[in-house]
């Protein structure tokens, strides 16, 4: 049968180039970090499609398997894992800027406060 | 069958993050992002990550979305309409490294190609074949996450503990003085307190929110703790582990204070102890490593820890996860109480 | 069977997905993200069984979690009950707010 | 033995089968349907209805191992209870919030409502 092919990394750069554009061409902060986010979410799915395995099944080791059963590259899984984790703490981080810089400027609009910086 | 499903997820995700690209009301637009992160979930399972999906379904559509919630109702809801509809030297970018990453790809192996140099690499095989004689947990993610790999997730578990401190640095201080304040979502009697007269009001409408809620959230936050439960201590056997556990059991604490106001949920975890907690599953961690040093192995080196080098290995997972799921439970707990406790703060300076 | 009520499943998310783009207020949208999340967790367990693993069923378990804990924030945090203070002050918040 | 198999898979391919079409008239209805609450009640019976017969007709393919079993109906039931419950708190959120429940008629040609 006729697989993916290099249809999903091609999905990943398309994900991958619309974070990058929203953190580009936006200068609403919090949409920036939702663009960041996409972008990650898209890394993350470009390191677990290198993890697949035609046929394979997820790195949990079957009962009673004797050598058979293919498995699935568990390292990129392990990365990922972490770095899921990691950032939402990043996320967690960015977000409280964005909510420090609301409270001294009242905007998160990016031309906005660099224009009251500039006043200042 | 599961090419098709991998097809046409990805599709959708490409056109969900499209929605996301063009909304400005950022309140759909965080929504969204949830409907985004179970969608990568979904594709994560279909490509046998069975790991990544449920830390992905526990970060990204749980705690990522409350904390977005949270920020925009202490900002702006809405974002600034453009000057243009497209920019275009972003747009030029973007489809210059597009283009190049494009190009790049063809030279990759093919999706689920046996014979990668990923699948083929010494190490991947040694993980995979040796891990049951070596460590013992069917599991594998497990294996190299808490023991092959172990010092880097002492790493990882270091950067959000760093992550978390820098939020309570930026936000747990105190306020500016002269801004405008209104109580937090979740504090009807902060809002009183500041908001001065006309906030009793809204005092009985804010307290019992919906009564059928309270009772199925009364009903439902135990079993979710035990299921948090379970996914720790069952993540040698299936999917699960500190990570996800951690995340999960935060959010049953976090479903307690949406429904009924951060005041009991904090009466039970306070922020006092929620940073001790912090920092104890931290210093877990690192003191799991440095008493394998004590008897004798290398840092973080389990099978000195018992009699038998695989039963070692089973107790050192088992404290190590215990210490990662504490640290993450803790820290998602922390930052959404920040988050969540905050308030609206108007703007300080008179434009 | 199981790939026929998958690709139904499919469907579904589909057209779930363009009405939460193109949703006009708020609760629409809150309506079909619930109603993903559960097409999700269905979505889970089908490809479980699919792929012979039918033992990875914590997973959809998180999934129906996460969804339901994700709505109830929605709804609290989305300022719609008693946040009026809030919205005032950012004035634009009613602009493409045509109801149904 | 062999009977038995037998009856559980086309059960099962019932349900199944019952549960796609049930939730695929959910997923048309949020098109057809022209107004909030017409809607709500389309999505919230159906997104209960539909994964019930689902897991059910899972359920039938499960029957050597009761983990899955019990698995499956924690998920039915966790459904169960958070699927009304969730609607039942956003219809609340909408009527309060002043989205008024209106006629199709009103609906398709009448004015705004104010909230």
């Amino acid at each position: 049968m006729l697989g993916p092919g290099l249809y999903n990394y091609w999905m990943v750069i398309v994900l991958m180039m619309m974070g990058l554009y929203v953190l580009m061409a936006k200068g609403n902060m919090v949409k920036k970090v939702i663009g960041l986010n996409i972008f990650q979410v898209s890394v993350i799915m470009f390191y677990v499609t290198m993890a697949k395995v035609r046929g394979g099944t997820a790195p949990i080791l079957v009962p009673g398997d004797a050598g058979e059963v293919l498995y699935s590259n568990p390292v990129p899984h392990v990365l990922m894992l972490t770095a899921i984790v990691v950032g939402i703490a990043n996320t967690a981080l960015a977000l409280s800027l964005v909510v420090r810089i609301h409270e001294e400027f009242g905007s998160i609009e990016e031309d906005e406060v660099q224009k009251m910086e500039d006043h200042v | 069958m599961l090419n098709l499903v991998d097809v046409l997820l990805f599709f959708f995700l490409a056109v969900t993050a499209l929605g996301l690209v063009r909304l400005r009301d950022l309140f759909a637009a965080t929504m969204l992002l949830s409907l985004f992160s179970l969608l990568s979930a979904g594709l994560f399972i279909v490509m046998d990550a069975v790991d990544v999906a449920i830390t992905e379904a526990a970060v990204g559509a749980g705690i990522s979305t409350m904390l977005l919630l949270a920020t925009l109702a202490i900002t702006k809801r809405r974002e600034k309409a453009p000057r243009r509809e497209v920019e275009l030297v972003p747009l030029m970018v973007v489809l210059v490294v597009g283009g190049a990453l494009v190009w790049g790809t063809l030279e990759m192996p093919e999706y689920g190609d046996p014979d990668a140099p990923s699948q083929t690499s010494p190490m991947t095989r040694h993980f995979l074949e040796k891990s049951r004689d070596e460590v013992g947990a069917p599991n594998i993610v497990t294996s190299i996450l808490a023991s092959y790999r172990g010092y880097d997730t002492f790493g990882e578990a270091t950067v959000i503990f760093t992550a978390a401190v820098g939020a309570l640095m930026l936000l747990g201080g105190r306020r500016p003085k002269d801004a405008r304040l209104t109580g937090s979502v979740l504090q009807p009697h902060n809002r009183q307190s500041l908001a001065g007269a006309g906030a009793d009001e809204m005092q009985p409408k804010e307290l019992h929110l919906n009564r059928i809620l309270e009772v199925a959230t009364k009903s439902l936050v135990p079993f979710i703790m035990m299921f948090g439960l379970y996914v720790q201590f069952h993540g040698d056997y299936g999917p699960g582990g500190g990570f996800q556990a951690g995340v999960i059991f935060a959010t049953g604490v976090a479903l307690y204070a949406l429904v009924f106001g951060l005041t009991p949920a904090q009466r039970v975890l306070p922020p006092r102890l929620l940073e001790a907690l912090l920092a104890l599953g931290v210093f877990l961690f690192g003191a799991i490593g440095l008493w394998t040093m004590v008897l004798g192995g290398n840092f973080l080196e389990y099978g000195v820890l018992s009699d038998g080098p695989l039963h070692g290995q089973h107790l050192g997972i088992l404290l190590v996860e215990l210490a990662v799921g504490i640290t993450v439970a803790a820290v998602m707990l922390a930052l959404f109480f920040l988050f969540a406790g905050r308030g609206f703060c108007g703007p300080q300076r008179k434009r | 069977m199981l790939s026929v009520s998958i690709l139904a499943i499919l469907i579904c998310m589909g057209l779930l997905i363009l009405r939460a783009i193109t949703g006009k207020t708020v609760f629409h949208r809150i309506l079909v993200i619930n109603s993903f999340g559960t097409k999700t967790v269905l979505l889970i367990a089908l490809l479980g069984f699919l792929s012979g693993r039918p033992d990875f069923l914590d997973l959809a378990l998180v999934y129906a979690l996460m969804n339901f804990v994700g709505t109830i924030a929605v709804l609290r945090f989305s300022g719609y009950g008693d946040l009026a203070s809030l919205d005032q002050n950012d004035a634009s918040a009613e602009e493409d707010f045509e109801w149904v | 033995m062999g009977v038995t198999t037998l009856v559980l898979d086309v059960v099962g391919g019932l349900l199944l089968a019952a549960g796609s079409f049930v939730l695929l008239a959910a997923a048309v209805a949020i098109w057809r349907l022209p107004t909030f609450y017409t809607r709500i009640h389309a999505i919230s019976v159906n997104d209960t209805l539909g994964p019930g017969l689902i897991l059910l007709g899972l359920a039938c393919r499960a029957t050597h191992s009761w983990e899955i079993l019990v698995k499956l109906g924690l998920i039915l039931a966790f459904l169960l209870i958070t699927g009304p419950v969730s609607s039942h708190a956003l219809a609340k959120a909408a009527y309060r919030s002043g989205l008024e429940p209106r006629s199709y008629r009103r609906a398709k040609g009448g004015p705004p409502s104010t909230p």
